[in-house]
């Protein structure tokens, strides 16, 4: 009989539980003490983060097999929780300059934050497809929300069309794995293919289509084309949460997949990955270099990190090294979520009402007047180029390592020549913060700077001690073969 | 009885229309039917397989993604309604201030 | 040919026809009545696949609320009339990757015969409301907690993006 | 022993403490910053100095190891693993001495964000002498492109006006070598189990087709950074624009970082590769000589002149090192710090002169010697080490180079280093052209446009003589009595040829 | 260390490294203290260190006389050890070492004495006092490397001191860096002095190469291992021989002047004449002619070598025996004289005649000092009477002032009569002369007849051309004194030029006792031949020719004939002002010729010179800069890096963010972004055709693969 155990879904439900909770409270908070919200939701999160840890090691299912706990997503987890944290931080601030404050605002990052979780637990697909939409329904919303400014609406309906458009074909390549397996059960796919009564020829087909439909997600080429836009018009803490945690969900879902449903259809998909992977490293950086705009060129970029990270996923049907492939990603993803945050924080410091202060020319003077943010942005740009010391190097480090262990030198030097223009765009912020004269203002929060200033230490402090990340990486993939 | 990959035919057929639809329309609301026509193809494949299996799960899923369309249709026809307030237009090619 | 067949092929040309009228009516209201018929028609095949449960939901809340929604919207927003413009630049492409996507997928499917060639007619209850809701409350309650939270988001995301507080 | 404790992490890593003092002084303090960052890269060569009297000459391999387990998780066999031999000692020594020298240089030249300069400045060293002392290769690129990071600010922050472009081009033409590097570095890491140097050089056994894709792949890095023709396009731009301590260490250090590469990895790892590349390499090589010393002639901007001097004299070293017989090993080895001491020395004082006339173009220049007697005879014994003058250091290199390429058996053919040898009458060429137009003949234009601003052209100060005296006694010393440097890299070299004549056997 | 060790033996041969220490002590003190001593003191730190040096040498020379001949090696420190490398920082004393060092500090250390009075004038003349003590530290920096060249023990110490005393050559000549040889502003003497430098690397450039060839086919550098292993290789490998001493005969062209790299020297004249006469006459030039000797056992080992060798060396004689009789400067006279009889040294070696070169270098040093300095004499008695001349117009600085007319006090055509005004150096003008004309008894006639005799035996065209250079060489000296001691007064200086003082006659008069005597050093007599059996020591037994009147006679008819012809050209009729040189007319182009130097410069410029600036310009502005920097690196490259970028653009990107990296690439970037922009247009609809093309690819590539 199904079990209910809700253990393994704690974090989650608690998140959720706080979330609702926490929309009734604010009926009863006083108007000027409103600020309490972000507190409160950042405290929920705290202590979803603090079972979510005291998960670790743990390998468990529940609800009839359709939620795991393991490893991996506990893992994603933490990543997202952390990430939420941090979405958070940077909020506040933001929402009471730019007077978008609504506080649902903090119920909705929660829920969102539930579906992503939920992502990486989903060991039956209709629990992937839900999670998809309830990570992805807040967002919609969150991307508008600073309505009634045109740029934000306009991102929200292009993130909502074009989201419910991919969704669609998520949603029939599942009904195709269904039709191939006859069943919706990770592993029960599995099952299905090892006892042969699976037909692979549909399953191929299905598996492709939610790989387009999770490609749109992470924003690979050529799904990606609505993430600058979306990117630059939703309010720059949502962009930041997006970029962070939306990502990161789509990884999850696709690595789940890939790597314990599909290693079969290797054959057919890792031509098609590796064709996605160097096309979105290759397009991603190429057309960041032309951006003038900081919020679009950080969106190119992180549909160039997508690439980078969609590297690993190309010997996924290579037992020997899927391992070392999928901890590398995960590795990377976290590298890149500190670097990504801190990047944005420090964006949001400088944003202005009106959407000034996103150029890229008024970042300049930065490193004269203010050192410590300058070199926190270094930081950050370092990591994303895969400069030491910060954990970006480490992150490249192990990812090449994974895809010429799989076999694909060729796609490891399209990665190594990719990285070289990204580095002339990455740098091109550094030269402006530090080589060009300017009087940039920045908004001093504590929270902000706690921000860039945590995601640097960070990236430099953990790039010479990677071991024990490392080691969580690795340690978060076992169990998903 | 009728094979069932006559109805998966189907399905793929009106997928392909609903997809044909979210590229050629301009009115945001017959884009937005248009992505429901995609759902509801999927809908039908689904159905077909559960037939096909004869299992109850491929119908289950389909009650789960009417509710997944119910709640993407309350969001989006929001979204709609806001952009047109702002805008006064439905049309998304003039939905393209941000680009580049 | 058998009368089902006929029945069958008479519908699917319904379908097919009420959702090329859905995209190619000039004005959202038909599109939308237009997708309306499709829905029904949809609704039939379901019946014919031993799915009367979601057949009926289908009927009821896909015909019935959301088209209803989506009329109501088109109303409210004056029912605003956007030009077709076939002529332009997207179409030829577009109707061509389209045809190829309708071909590959219809390619596989006819070919699939082997495993969707003649079923043995399942049970009676098959589908029927209270095996669906045996299956929903036991072996599906997680993906149905989800949806309850599906639906509170969508809730106060369509509240929040169409209240317009004063001086906001 | 305490992981700090040891005399090489110590030398690496003490210029960070440096950087922890300095972020706590006040931007203004400047003589304060000064002191501070000078007193650390002088407590660094003292520690560098240290090491150097535990190392033991005689011994060829590995001295003074720091080897500790750094990432062993997740199919990582990554160490950090530092040592010091025959190869490397000269270099880090010359890093450590070069260091208080260039910040000695920057007393009065650098007064703008002095705290910037020092942080980047000991920053830098750290990172070149990691280089010169990683044993890990994955230790090593870290070191490796980390230098990239401060160097590329001294250029763009404090350079000359085309300093941003010559800042990322330098930046980007350094990392496009080593990303391919990093590829062979994995490459390596993944099919031989382990990232150290010396484990890998002992198994060996990489097939020779895989071996060239490596070597090229090394190479590229490289040839870039010594910089080898034609991939030079970047240094004149970086030398030009980079202030004049940043000049010195790029030319002083940061170049042999390309060639010590050579010699670390690309020779021993694959020896094979190697003995088939040399005749290339040895041809590139003699091209940049001659290409080197023709461009700089023909310049107008003296540092630009010195910058183009580099590619040929850095010609030299690739073609001893690539004669791959112990003599153009040893002879490239001390042409490195030879051409680190000179060249460094010339853009010291190219610096001197320019922070009193703000122009380095030769035409107004003239006469000199006269007005600035000390200067100018400082200047003319640096040309003529530079121009390789027996009795001063760059003869021996020079001298043991040719003779080594000439009867090489790697590079096959004396002609290589028969047209090298033009290269030392050309450089006479270049270098008695610049004095020329700079000390003799008639007073130049500058020395009016000085005295017209109400200042007149003044000798060094005691500064700057004391800037430039330990470069002289080099200078000096390695011309007239180099045994001692030989002595100690003739182990080392001598166990890598040794390698290098068993690959030799194998190929044939 | 050195000196605790040198009575093992009772003999000094350990003392050698201080004939290098003692100039060196002496230059780094007049660096130093230098600066506080009058112009006395310095010229006395730098004439002592010499001095020193020659007492050295000459207890160097009594120990070999006390061991027969028996030299010594004398290790000071090992330099390099690479392998089989082995080079030591060695002297070698031996006879021929110790002959050089005798002569090198000997003439040197006269040379400084007289530089203490003639600087002393000069530098007031020039008008900058501060250069004195320069000079000397240069002086005695040429002196220690000097010393190393003859002295060491290994080729490789033999070429540091070969480009030491190219520096201090360098130094010298360029001494007044600033001006021309006439004390106007201008790069000409610093032009003449990188000439010289470069031109000598050159001939290094030979010396390297002959080095390598050395090292690898006979394993050392080291002379005896060297000679030791010679004849082996010879036999195995003769064109090894042949290529090693054809490469040291360009390093000995170099250094030596000879054709085709004689070009530095007469330029070299810039400098100030105890420098000329010390490195440009008779010491640092005659290194070619020790380089050979001392590689004698090489070249004794190949004919052909021995054949260029001599031949090279007899061109040159003559050839530059015909360019000194059009010159007009006193001192380019002499220069070009220097070549010529430099020619009749590398001749004699290259016959095999070392002694004959050997005796013949010795002997030229002393009369060719003595002329140059009697020269300097001259000019210095020009310039006081300029001087004067100027006092009495009144002027105040004459030398300084910018007189239409600019007073060439080298020019012989200013001078004339001056044996009344100057009659000690007139005298022993007329010694030096009759030395180098070869007139017997003086010590030119018997070295130069060695070397004729030579010649007669084995080579007769080398004979004869030596001997037609011979014939010009007493023409051209008896023009010289003709024009500048006989006749009138040209110009006003020559009428009020004055004697020199006594600090600078009395070494010439030294020179001038040993011009006279020196032949008595290797009289062709039996049971003469001292320096043949003092150099056989070293070199083996020599070929000790006796005296045959037939050659010398000969040669001295032609001697007395010659200066008989320019007595009747220059003699009888003095010129006048103004006048141009009689033998023009009859000449014709010929003697425009000998005026130019047969345009030798002119083509060097022509064919060499301007070749490689034109090569190093287009090098440096076109390839490397044009298309290497600014094409394939910035616009290739960096182009094609951006192109790639904006090939994806919907709005064409500003300019300005992109910098500089940009350039050149613009317009057709700009096409074809522009054709391209609409790939991220904003719309929604063309954002879902991407989905569904990446879509169809997939589906495709599943279902066609």
């Amino acid at each position: 009989m199904t079990d209910y155990d809700i253990y393994p879904i704690l974090p989650v439900v608690i998140l959720v539980a706080w979330a609702m909770a926490l929309l009734m409270v604010e009926l009863f908070i006083l108007k000027g003490r409103k600020g309490w919200m972000p507190l409160l939701a950042a405290v929920g999160m705290a202590v979803a983060l603090g079972f979510s840890l005291a998960q670790a090691g743990e390998n468990l299912s529940s609800f009839g097999g359709m939620a795991v706990l393991d490893g991996f997503a506990q893992f994603f987890n933490v990543l997202f929780l952390i990430s939420g944290l941090l979405a958070i931080a940077v909020s506040y601030d933001y929402m009471r300059r730019l007077e978008i404050e609504r506080w649902e605002y903090y119920p909705l990052i929660m829920l969102s934050l539930s579906g992503m979780m939920l992502m990486s637990q989903a060991a039956d697909l209709i629990v992937v497809f839900l999670a998809l939409e309830l990570l992805s329904i807040p967002l919609y919303v969150l991307s508008a929300f600073a309505y009634p400014k045109a740029s934000s609406e306009e991102s929200g309906v292009k993130y909502f069309l074009l989201g419910a458009f991919s969704s669609g074909f998520v949603l029939y390549g599942i009904a195709l794995v269904y039709g191939a397996t006859a069943t919706t059960s990770l592993s029960g796919v599995v099952d299905a293919v090892a006892g042969g009564t699976a037909n692979l020829t549909l399953l191929a087909v299905g598996a492709a289509l939610t790989l387009v439909g999770f490609g749109f997600k992470v924003a690979a080429v050529p799904f990606h084309m609505w993430t600058p836009d979306v990117y630059q018009g939703a309010p720059t803490p949502v962009t930041a949460f997006m970029s962070a945690g939306a990502k990161a969900a789509g990884f999850a879902a696709l690595l789940r997949l890939f790597a314990s449903a599909f290693p079969v259809l290797s054959q057919d998909l890792t031509p098609v990955l590796w064709v996605l992977a160097a096309l979105t490293m290759f397009i991603g950086n190429a057309i960041a270099i032309a951006q003038t705009n900081i919020k679009r060129m950080l969106a190119y970029s992180s549909i160039a990190q997508s690439g980078y990270i969609l590297m690993a996923f190309v010997p996924f049907g290579n037992p020997e090294v899927a391992q070392v492939s999928v901890a590398s990603a995960l590795f990377y993803l976290f590298a890149y979520t500190l670097a990504n945050f801190g990047v944005w924080a420090i964006v949001i410091g400088l944003e202005k009402a009106e959407d000034k202060g996103l150029e890229i020319a008024d970042y300049a003077g930065l490193g004269r007047k203010y050192p410590a943010m300058a070199a926190a942005m270094t930081v950050f740009m370092l990591s994303l180029t895969g400069m030491p010391p910060t954990l970006g190097l480490v992150g490249k480090f192990y990812l090449f390592r994974a895809v010429i262990d799989g076999g694909f030198p060729g796609l490891a030097v399209i990665g190594v020549l990719t990285s070289l223009m990204s580095a002339y765009y990455y740098l091109r912020v550094v030269v402006t913060m530090y080589m060009k004269e300017g009087d940039p203002q920045p908004v001093r929060e504590g929270w902000l700077a706690f921000t860039w200033g945590f995601t640097a230490v960070s990236t430099v402090v953990l790039s010479l001690a990677p071991a024990s990340l490392f080691d969580w990486a690795a340690q978060a993939v076992l169990r998903l073969f | 009885m009728i094979p069932v990959s006559y109805y998966l035919v189907l399905s793929g057929i009106l997928f392909s229309m609903g997809v044909l639809g979210v590229l050629l329309r301009r009115n945001a609301l017959v884009v937005f039917m248009s992505i429901e026509l995609m759902l509801n193809a999927a809908n039908l494949a689904f159905v077909a397989f559960a037939r096909t299996f004869n299992q109850l799960d491929g119908q289950i899923f389909v009650f789960f993604v009417m509710t997944v369309a119910a709640a993407e249709v309350a969001v989006g026809l929001s979204l709609i309604v806001a952009i047109f307030r702002s805008r006064n237009t439905v049309n998304v090619d003039e939905l393209s201030s941000l680009k580049g | 040919m058998t009368p089902e067949l006929i029945t069958f092929v008479i519908l699917a040309l319904v379908a097919i026809a009420s959702a090329a009228g859905m995209i190619l009516s000039r004005n959202a209201i038909y599109s939308a009545l237009y997708l309306v018929l499709n829905f029904l028609t949809v609704a039939i095949f379901y019946l014919l696949l031993n799915a009367p449960f979601i057949a009926l939901s289908q009927v009821a809340v896909y015909a019935g609320a959301i088209m209803v929604l989506f009329l109501f919207v088109i109303m409210l927003l004056g029912a605003e009339q956007v030009p077709l413009m076939l002529k332009q630049r997207q179409t030829i492409p577009a109707v061509l990757l389209a045809l190829a996507l309708a071909g590959a997928l219809g390619v596989w499917f006819a070919g699939q015969a082997g495993v969707t060639g003649v079923i043995p007619e399942p049970v009676d209850t098959f589908g029927d409301p209270r095996a669906v809701g045996v299956e929903l409350f036991f072996q599906y309650q997680l993906p149905f907690q989800i949806t309850a939270v599906l639906l509170l988001v969508a809730m106060i995301g369509a509240i929040i993006l169409t209240k317009r507080e004063k001086g906001g | 022993m305490n992981f700090f404790l040891q005399p090489l992490t110590l030398t690496t890593f003490f210029p960070l403490v440096g950087v922890l003092v300095l972020l706590f002084l006040k931007s203004e303090a400047k003589s304060a910053i000064r002191w501070t960052a000078l007193v650390t890269s002088l407590v660094t060569f003292g520690i560098s100095m240290w090491a150097f009297f535990m190392f033991d000459a005689s011994n060829p391999d590995l001295q003074l190891k720091a080897q500790y387990n750094w990432i062993t998780v997740a199919g990582w066999n990554i160490q950090y693993y530092l040592g010091m031999d025959g190869l490397s000692v000269l270099l880090v020594l010359l890093t450590t001495f070069l260091t208080p020298i260039a910040i000695l240089s920057t007393w009065t030249a650098v007064e703008e964000r002095v705290k910037d300069f020092m942080v980047f400045f000991l920053l830098l060293e750290v990172g070149m002498t990691g280089v010169f002392l990683a044993q890990d290769l994955f230790l090593f690129y870290i070191f490796w492109e980390f230098t990239l990071v401060p160097m590329y600010f001294l250029i763009g922050i404090w350079g000359g006006p085309r300093r941003i472009y010559a800042a990322i081009k330098f930046f980007l033409y350094t990392m496009a070598g080593s990303i391919l590097m990093l590829l062979a570095i994995l490459w390596l890491g993944i099919n031989q189990g382990t990232f150290a140097v010396p484990d890998l050089i002992e198994m060996g056994g990489i097939p020779a087709n895989i071996q060239i894709w490596l070597f090229l792949a090394f190479t590229m890095a490289f040839a870039i950074k010594v910089p080898m023709w034609p991939l030079h396009s970047w240094l004149p731009d970086a030398h030009v624009e980079a202030p004049t301590a940043g000049s010195v260490i790029l030319a002083g250090v940061l170049l042999k970082m390309g060639t010590y590469g050579f010699l670390r990895f690309n020779i021993p790892l694959f020896p094979e590769a190697a003995l088939q590349a040399a005749p290339w390499i040895a041809l590139l090589a003699v091209i940049g000589i001659i290409y080197g010393a023709a461009v700089s002639f023909a310049q107008a901007d003296v540092k630009k002149l010195v910058a183009y001097s580099s590619v040929s004299h850095l010609g030299f070293v690739m073609l001893g090192m690539f004669a791959l017989n112990p003599l153009g090993i040893q002879g490239a080895i001390l042409q490195m710090i030879n051409h680190g001491l000179s060249t460094g020395a010339l853009f010291l004082l190219v610096g001197m002169i320019y922070e009193q006339t703000h122009t380095r173009e030769l035409k107004v220049y003239g006469g000199l010697w006269k007005i600035v007697p000390v200067y100018g005879s400082i200047m003319l014994i640096v040309s003529l080490s530079s121009m390789g003058l027996p009795g001063l250091n760059g003869f021996v290199g020079e001298f043991t180079i040719l003779l080594g390429a000439f009867g090489s058996e790697a590079i096959g053919s004396p002609w290589f280093a028969g047209l090298a040898a033009i290269g030392v009458i050309l450089a006479a060429v270049y270098m008695l052209y610049m004095f020329q137009k700079m000390f003799l003949g008639p007073a130049g234009s500058i020395v009016e446009e000085v005295k017209h601003h109400g200042q007149a052209l003044r000798d060094l100060n005691l500064r700057e003589i004391i800037t430039m005296l330990p470069l002289l006694v080099f200078i000096f010393w390695i011309g007239l009595y180099p045994k001692p440097f030989f002595v100690l890299m003739a182990p080392a070299v001598d166990k890598l040829v040794a390698a290098l004549n068993t690959a030799a056997l194998a190929v044939r | 260390m050195l000196l605790s060790e040198t009575t093992t033996s009772g003999l000094f041969f350990n003392l050698a490294p201080w004939i290098v220490f003692f100039p060196v002590i002496g230059l780094l003190l007049n660096i130093i203290i230098g600066g506080r001593l009058t112009e006395k003191g310095i010229g006395a730190i730098a004439a002592i260190a010499s001095g020193l040096a020659f007492v050295v040498s000459a207890l160097l020379a009594y120990s070999l006389y006390v061991t027969e001949g028996h030299g010594e090696t004398v290790l000071v420190a090992e330099w390099i050890r690479i392998g089989t490398l082995a080079l030591d920082w060695a002297f070698r004393v031996d006879t021929l070492s110790v002959t050089m060092m005798l002569v090198v500090s000997g003439v040197g250390t006269l040379i400084h004495i007289y530089a203490i009075g003639y600087m002393h004038e000069d530098v007031r003349f020039k008008n900058d006092v501060g250069r004195y003590r320069r000079f000397f530290v240069f002086l005695n920096l040429f002196i220690a490397a000097m010393m190393i060249l003859v002295s060491g023990d290994n080729y490789l110490m033999l070429f540091v001191g070969w480009e030491g005393v190219g520096l201090s050559s360098f130094l010298l000549i360029g001494f007044w860096y600033d001006m021309d040889t006439l004390g106007r502003p201008s790069w000409a003497n610093s032009n003449a002095a990188k000439k010289a430098f470069i031109t000598n690397r050159v001939g290094d450039f030979g010396f390297l190469i002959a080095g390598f060839l050395m090292f690898w086919y006979m394993g050392s550098f080291q002379f005896d291992a060297v000679f030791a292993a010679a004849p082996e290789v010879a036999k195995a490998h003769p064109e090894i021989i042949l290529a090693m001493t054809i490469f040291m005969l360009i390093g000995v062209a170099g250094k030596s002047a000879q054709i085709p790299l004689f070009i530095w020297l007469p330029d070299a004249m810039a400098g100030p004449t105890p420098v000329s006469a010390l490195i440009h006459a008779a010491t640092m030039v005659t290194a070619g002619v020790y380089l050979v000797t001392r590689s004698a056992p090489i070249y004794d080992l190949s004919y052909d070598a021995q054949y260029i060798v001599t031949t090279v060396g007899a061109a040159t004689a003559l050839f530059a025996a015909l360019i000194a009789v059009g010159q007009y400067d006193i001192k380019r006279v002499l220069a070009y004289s220097t070549i010529s009889q430099l020619g009749f040294m590398v001749a004699a070696v290259g016959m095999g005649a070392y002694v004959a070169g050997m005796f013949h270098l010795i002997t030229h040093a002393f009369f060719k000092a003595l002329l140059f300095l009697s020269a300097g004499s001259v000019i210095l008695g020009l310039e006081r009477g300029h001087h004067h001349m100027a006092h009495g117009h009144g002027g105040h600085d004459a030398h300084h002032d910018d007189h239409a007319e600019v007073f060439d006090p080298g020019d012989m055509r200013n001078m004339g009569g001056l044996r009344k005004t100057m009659p000690v150096t007139f005298w022993l003008y007329i010694i030096g002369t009759l030395a180098l004309a070869g007139i017997i008894p003086f010590a030119g006639f018997w070295s130069k007849d060695e070397i004729l005799l030579d010649a007669s035996l084995h080579y007769p065209h080398v004979y004869w051309i030596l001997t037609a250079a011979a014939f010009l060489t007493a023409f051209y000296m008896g023009r010289q004194i003709w024009m500048v001691f006989f006749g009138e007064a040209r110009h006003e200086a020559a009428a009020r030029a004055e004697e020199s003082p006594a600090l600078i006659t009395v070494p010439l008069m030294a020179l001038a006792a040993l011009s006279v005597l020196g032949g008595a050093l290797n009289l062709p007599f039996k049971g003469f031949h001292q320096l043949g059996h003092w150099l056989e020591h070293t070199l083996g037994k020599m070929e000790l020719l006796g005296f045959d009147l037939g050659v010398a006679g000969l040669s001295t008819l032609f001697a007395l004939a010659a200066i008989g012809v320019s007595w009747f050209i220059y003699g009888r009729n003095p010129l006048k002002v103004g006048q141009v040189d009689p033998l023009r007319k009859p000449l014709g182009f010929i003697f425009a010729g000998m005026e130019r130097k047969f345009y030798i410069d002119e083509a060097y410029k022509f064919l060499i010179l301007d070749r490689y600036d034109d090569l190093a310009r287009f090098t440096a502005d076109v390839i490397d800069w044009k298309f290497w920097h600014d094409w394939f690196h910035d616009t290739v490259i960096a182009g094609s890096f951006l192109w790639i970028s904006r090939t994806f653009l919907t709005e064409y990107a500003d300019q300005k963010g992109i910098d500089a990296f940009a350039n050149g690439i613009g317009a057709f970037t700009k096409d074809v972004s522009t054709r391209l922009r609409t790939l991220q247009s904003g719309f929604v609809r063309s954002y879902a055709l991407f989905v569904l093309v990446g879509v169809v690819a997939i589906l495709g590539y599943l279902l066609l693969k």
